[in-house]
């Protein structure tokens, strides 16, 4: 595609997605669009240590929970005490200014994220040492311990969970609210991972994906690398993770906020569905996902999980390249993979030198 | 720490919970030692380890309320088993034995999610148990008490452990696997079907898995999601224990299932389970640390 | 001429192993040293320990007068000081212009450098040492659908990317079409005239080592056994018997 | 093969996006039919008792429908629900309510099962103005939210057991001994029904000043409270109370028989759900147990007769004694019947004050709210397992047999 064509592809796709919530037979799905942009990020996110660097990480979820759990609690700390909210007493609702809610929400947002940053670089600083498997189920491992933890810890509300703050009126319905959120986060983490790749750090990832001794050989410094990776890619899931809590109300420590068993398996699936490793794969995957999904739910009523985890087998078994990754094994020339026809002349001389 | 008072000033309890941690441990061993079996021949990382045990439970389960008891469901989930194992072989594990190992984690996790949710089919979510009647040991002044299947799963597990150890020294098929887990390309050379050792090797570890469950299922409760807690154990113990030491698999499940009754106790049942996953966090950094300090070469 | 890389007594065992004991060599600033020995004289080993893949258990590895052995593999090749590999290790989903612009020297590298986007004199040297190499050509193709050959002449452009100083070279032409063999002894010798790399090659093939070292020592059982000049070395009777005995 | 499997990769989504996106949008009110919705739990952790909620609606769908239907503007409309399946996890329960107030219109809501589903639901009832009825959410932090559309049938979970407390005390009175000196072990599974309970409990043992010396938490994996018993043993508390939805209820029971554990009172709840007479019958003697209805109580109403009246319809109809979780259910049908009858009217402002002045009597028990919304006319009743036959022992009112006190010794049995 040449440039032109891009960006026009990019303005055409942008406009639509903002008119999305304009289009009025769409109105009723707007939540369900809210959720397809948090599938997207989920699977960016989880693209950029899995696909992108190899380090296939089923712990992911932390950051999201983390993000979640943030945001609510500095949601309800600024404005009140534990005691009060949990109590709300003569029956009045823990009602907030839209000015509040929004105070609360990006504060929250900004801290989630920054927690979401340290752990990274402090869990990154061990586990981003351990290679493979080894990585994979430590992380596994990681993503249930910080749920269990969760559990227990009575100031976030342990086993009983926590209850965000509702949206005020005055900022319209849920719908379109958290559509726009959402679109907006998502497409921020698109560009910013858009630019990321285009860089010394997609090369340097991608390297390290491929072979990490000899990126280590080379002088890269693929630790800080790792690390940087962790962060960024947990960065954007506690954003999603902040405002995730605010569209479901309720967080359930397990199920809500470290749902490793779902969202954090479907991360990964959506990924490898959409192509790991690519820009536009885990954008498609995830969206190929979702509609799956909500089919399945709709018409295998009651065995939607059996299918789900079939899908996840067949995925990975038949399909591990993924749809992206398909393509540019089918079409390689398509995606600039090819002999420089002009320039075979050259090498011949080369090799027929003596 | 009010619960360390406790232990400290009556002693004897901690006895119970010893007692308890390497009886519940014996248990751990037999899924752990599977999952060396299947890592160390297949280099496959099991995910769905622990559904076959809760599979295993089942199966007991629908013999129990047959009106059978239960302590035949050991070998009657062991055969069920082999043939569930030996048909995921067949229809997907076969297809990732070569390949990369995150493509078979993530497989069988996808069995692994399938299996449950079937079980929740079939089953329904509720917990089950059997019961085998055996009744309880009473020592101590019935302050420490043992249920007596606990130790009929000790013996269970010794009988296993012992016979494995038997058929790959002595049978044909046990040496195969074990040519195989060497050099699979070494062992394809010297006529040696590797396919069927794959298949063998897979399906005996479900079995083994499978009899582990109808141990599960009598001592404890069943129920379709709690699979992967054991799949996570097994993990873990290989991980001490290294693949290919059967003694040492025992020695650490032993030492995970004291471990775990001890930070209940301490740290509080709903930290349990969070305990074992952090322990395992815990277990392959510092083995990581180790490793860096020893061999590396790189050619 | 003051030696870059010097190797002072090192030792090295892998649980009661001895695979390297005792061995002192010096590299030469510009020089091309050869190392020969028979398979398992501990020469990987040497070139390991050297660049810090694991800690040696005694001696001194210095390089431009820096002590090595207490540094860790990206540090020393930060330094410039760079090592290829025998079983030929490349980025195989990256094509071979990325290959190249990820070898970039790292020594400045920042947290900034990180979003830096390669500027036009990259990708054009980049070029122009895959066109040295003879893969100017594949250049956009996908580096693991290269053949053997070409991936180490990809590996090798690699390391000049790097600006090493010292480059470490293990077994180069091993598994190279004989036909390509002239080519590449001929680029490692321009790379060390014209780029001033001081090689430091481990080489099977007699008469690709003899034809391009000027120095060349020889590793028997961990130890050193031998060094001099080529002519020297091969008609060395302990350096034969090596050999002989190790077949 | 795998080339057909790869444009089938194409083909799904694409059918799938068609399918999700176009599928039937319904009206509250359909032709002569009321359309309530709910979202189950038909798979999952919970997916048991979401059979019972759902028996229990329908058996009430059935039941009224067959009556003549509901009477609204002098119109007889049929009722009918619409379910999704929640898959225990409050994510998709928050996904599934906004499916239907958007997607399917629905405007006459049916509580899920479970307080972190409902808790999950009803901000989003909230937010919208949708009237929620719900009979399976009985955590106590529902109702202090100020939510004006919903309610509750059941009696909120605080109320569970604190009976049960109040009960040792009387005892320990009885006996001449000071309440104060009781010593409480508590092992609440980690989850908002579970936690309430505890609260509920630690609010009236602070009342009677007992001693909690032990203060466990369950994990939801529960397979295993030996460490807790163990504690038991070791402490000798005169109340043991456990909370763990069925898996806690077999499990405590199991492992006391097996361990000879000696308590003088032991109270749990779901002892129904989880059979704890069936599967270890004598075993479970002399266990209390909390529920919010019980056949042998003596309400009554039109559409089913007496309470008996009603598990016997219900066995016939499902095969088995309804628990209660499927009377709290076929009562909050009844109870939006009720409503809308009253009401006259499909707008939900209206339905909202009429439900908020609800005052009838079912088969489940008397209905009337209060400003939060939840049920004050019904107690909840204490049954203690005799002989492996349930029996009423608290309130005095509903009492049926006198408590056996303390519980007989394992040895004595």
């Amino acid at each position: 595609m040449n440039g032109g064509g891009k960006i026009a592809l990019y303005l055409g796709l942008a406009v639509a997605a903002l008119l999305v919530p304009q289009v009025p037979f769409l109105q009723p799905y707007l939540i369900q669009f809210a959720f397809l942009w948090v599938m997207i990020l989920f699977a960016m996110t989880w693209d950029v240590m899995g696909g992108q660097m190899g380090y296939n990480s089923f712990g992911n979820i932390v950051f999201f929970g983390v993000g979640m759990y943030a945001t609510a609690v500095v949601q309800r700390d600024l404005y009140f005490t534990v005691e009060e909210y949990a109590n709300v007493a003569g029956g009045e609702q823990a009602a907030l200014t839209p000015a509040e809610y929004l105070t609360g929400l990006a504060l929250g947002m900004g801290i989630g994220g920054m927690l979401a940053v340290l752990i990274a670089a402090v869990l990154g600083s061990g586990i981003l040492g351990l290679r493979g498997h080894y990585f994979a189920i430590c992380t596994l491992g990681l993503g249930i311990a910080a749920g269990e933890l969760a559990s227990g810890w009575d100031y976030i509300g342990a086993g009983s969970g926590l209850v965000t703050p509702l949206l005020p009126d005055a900022l319209g319905e849920r719908g379109p609210f958290f559509y726009y959120v959402f679109l907006v986060l998502a497409v921020i983490t698109f560009l910013v991972l858009k630019r990321l790749y285009a860089g010394q750090f997609g090369l340097a990832i991608n390297a390290i994906r491929d072979d990490e001794d000899k990126a280590d050989a080379l002088g890269l410094h693929a630790t800080r690398y790792k690390t940087v990776a962790w962060c960024v890619s947990g960065f954007f899931l506690a954003l999603a993770g902040g405002v995730f809590g605010n569209l479901v109300i309720f967080i359930d420590p397990t199920d809500v906020a470290f749902a490793g068993p779902t969202f954090g398996v479907w991360m990964v699936l959506m990924a490898i569905l959409g192509g790991k490793g690519t820009l536009w794969g885990p954008v498609i995957g995830a969206t190929v996902f979702h509609l799956t999904q909500e089919f399945f739910w709709t018409y295998l009523f009651g065995w939607q999980r059996v299918a789900l985890g079939l899908l996840i087998v067949v995925v990975v078994v038949f399909f591990p390249l993924g749809i992206v990754g398909w393509l540019r094994e089918r079409w390689p020339q398509r995606f600039g993979e090819m002999v420089d026809e002009d320039a075979r002349r050259v090498q011949v001389s080369l090799e027929g030198e003596r | 720490m009010g619960n360390l008072e406790i232990l400290i000033q009556a002693p004897i309890f901690s006895v119970q919970l010893l007692i308890d941690g390497l009886l519940v441990g014996s248990i751990f061993a037999l899924a752990a030692y599977g999952m060396a079996l299947l890592w160390g021949v297949m280099n496959i990382i099991n995910i769905s380890q622990g559904d076959y045990v809760i599979l295993g439970g089942y199966v007991t389960l629908t013999l129990y309320n047959a009106g059978i008891h239960p302590l035949f469901g050991v070998p009657v989930a062991a055969v069920v088993l082999f043939f569930v194992g030996w048909a995921i072989y067949r229809v997907v594990i076969f297809r990732v034995v070569d390949r990369d190992l995150f493509i078979s984690i993530l497989a069988t996790f996808g069995i692994s999610i399938l299996l449950q949710q079937l079980m929740d089919q079939i089953f329904g979510a509720d917990i089950q148990s059997a019961e085998s009647g055996l009744g309880t040991l009473f020592l101590f002044d019935d302050r420490v008490t043992v249920g007596q299947i606990k130790l009929v799963a000790l013996a269970v597990v010794i009988v296993v452990s012992v016979s494995l150890v038997l058929f790959f020294k002595r049978s044909r098929m046990g040496q195969a696997i074990r040519a195989t887990a060497q050099n699979a390309r070494a062992a394809r050379l010297m006529g040696i079907n590797t396919d069927r050792v794959y298949a063998m090797t897979f399906a005996m570890n479900a079995a083994i898995c499978g009899a582990a469950g109808a141990l599960v299922v009598m001592t404890w409760v069943i129920q379709p999601f709690i699979g992967l807690a054991y799949t996570i154990r097994s993990f873990m113990i290989v991980v001490v224990a290294g693949l290919g030491n059967i003694a040492g698999v025992v020695a650490a499940a032993l030492g995970l299932g004291a471990a775990e009754q001890f930070a209940a106790f301490l740290l509080g049942a709903e930290f349990q389970i969070g305990f074992v996953f952090g322990l395992l966090v815990v277990i392959l950094l510092v083995r990581n640390m180790n490793l860096k300090r020893q061999r590396r070469v790189l050619k | 001429m003051n030696a870059i890389l010097e190797v002072e007594n090192v030792t090295k065992t892998f649980g009661g192993v001895v695979a390297n004991n005792n061995v002192s060599l010096s590299v030469p600033k510009g020089a091309i040293i050869g190392l020969i020995g028979p398979n398992g004289s501990g020469k990987t080993t040497l070139f390991n320990s050297i660049v810090g893949y694991h800690p040696i258990d005694s001696g001194a590895v210095r390089f431009q007068g820096v002590e090595l052995s207490r540094l860790r593999t990206p540090q020393i090749a930060r330094l410039g000081l760079l090592r290829t590999f025998q079983q030929t290790r490349i980025f195989g989903k990256m094509n071979c212009v990325q290959n190249m612009q990820i070898s970039l020297p790292h020594v400045d590298d920042g947290f900034a450098t990180m979003l830096r986007r390669f500027p036009h004199e990259v990708t054009e040297r980049a070029e122009s040492l895959l066109e040295f190499v003879g893969l100017y050509a594949k250049r956009n193709l996908r580096a693991e659908d290269l053949s053997f050959g070409q991936q180490k002449l990809l590996e090798f452009a690699m390391a000049l990317m790097n600006e090493p100083a010292t480059l470490l070279l293990d077994e180069p032409t091993a598994g190279i079409n004989p036909t390509l063999i002239n080519g590449l002894i001929d680029r490692l010798k321009r790379a060390n005239a014209e780029f001033g790399i001081t090689l430091f090659v481990i080489e099977h093939n007699m008469r690709v080592i003899m034809n391009l070292a000027e120095h060349i020592y020889c590793l028997a059982h961990g130890e050193l056994l031998a060094d001099g000049p080529p002519d020297e070395i091969q008609s060395d009777q302990r350096v034969i018997d090596a050999y002989l005995g190790a077949h | 093969m795998y080339r057909y499997l790869k444009s089938a990769f194409v083909a799904l989504p694409s059918a799938a996006l068609a399918m999700s996106l176009f599928g039937t949008a319904q009206a509250k009110v359909e032709g002569d039919t009321i359309v309530l919705g709910a979202a189950l739990s038909f798979t999952g952790k919970y997916k048991t008792n979401g059979k019972h909620t759902k028996n229990g609606y329908e058996l009430a769908v059935k039941r009224v429908n067959e009556m003549g239907g509901v009477k609204v503007g002098g119109k007889n409309y049929e009722l009918k629900v619409v379910y999704y399946d929640d898959e225990s996890t409050p994510a998709r329960g928050a996904q599934l309510v906004e499916r239907l107030i958007k997607q399917d219109g629905i405007q006459f809501m049916l509580g899920p099962y479970s307080s972190g589903l409902t808790k999950a639901m009803a901000p989003v009832t909230e937010k919208y103005k949708i009237p929620m009825v719900e009979g399976n959410g009985a955590s106590r932090s529902l109702f202090n939210k100020g939510y004006k559309y919903l309610f509750a049938v059941l009696s909120t979970s605080e109320q569970y057991l604190a009976e049960a407390i109040n009960l040792a005390a009387e005892q320990a009175k009885a006996a001449g001994k000071d309440p104060g000196t009781l010593k409480l072990a508590l092992a609440v599974e980690n989850d908002p029904f579970s936690q309430d309970i505890r609260a509920g409990v630690l609010d009236d043992a602070k009342k009677h000043g007992m001693k909690v010396v032990i203060d466990d938490k369950l994990p939801k994996e529960l397979n295993d409270m030996t460490v807790t018993l163990t504690k038991v043993k070791a402490l000798k508390p005169d109340v043991l109370v456990v909370s763990g939805h069925s898996k806690g209820a077999a499990t405590a029971v199991r492992q006391m028989m097996e361990q000879k554990v000696e308590v003088p009172m032991f109270a749990i709840t779901h002892c129904e759900a989880a059979d704890v007479v069936g599967k270890f019958g004598p075993g479970a003697d002399y266990t209390l147990c909390a529920t919010q209805w019980a056949e042998t109580m003596t309400y009554e109403d039109d559409y089913f007769g007496s309470a008996s009246d009603y598990a016997k319809l219900f066995e016939k109809e499902y095969g088995y004694v309804p628990p209660y979780q499927a009377a709290e259910s076929t009562a909050s049908v009844l109870v939006w019947v009720d409503a809308l009858q009253r009401a006259s009217s499909f707008d939900t402002a209206k339905l909202r004050d009429a439900l908020s002045a609800t005052d009838m009597r079912t088969f489940y028990g008397n209905v009337k709210f209060d400003e939060t919304g939840k049920n004050i006319a019904k107690p909840m009743v204490l049954r203690q397992i005799q002989g492996g036959q349930y029996k009423v022992v608290a309130p005095t009112k509903w009492a049926s047999d006198k408590l056996v006190h303390p519980r007989p010794k394992w040895s004595e049995r």
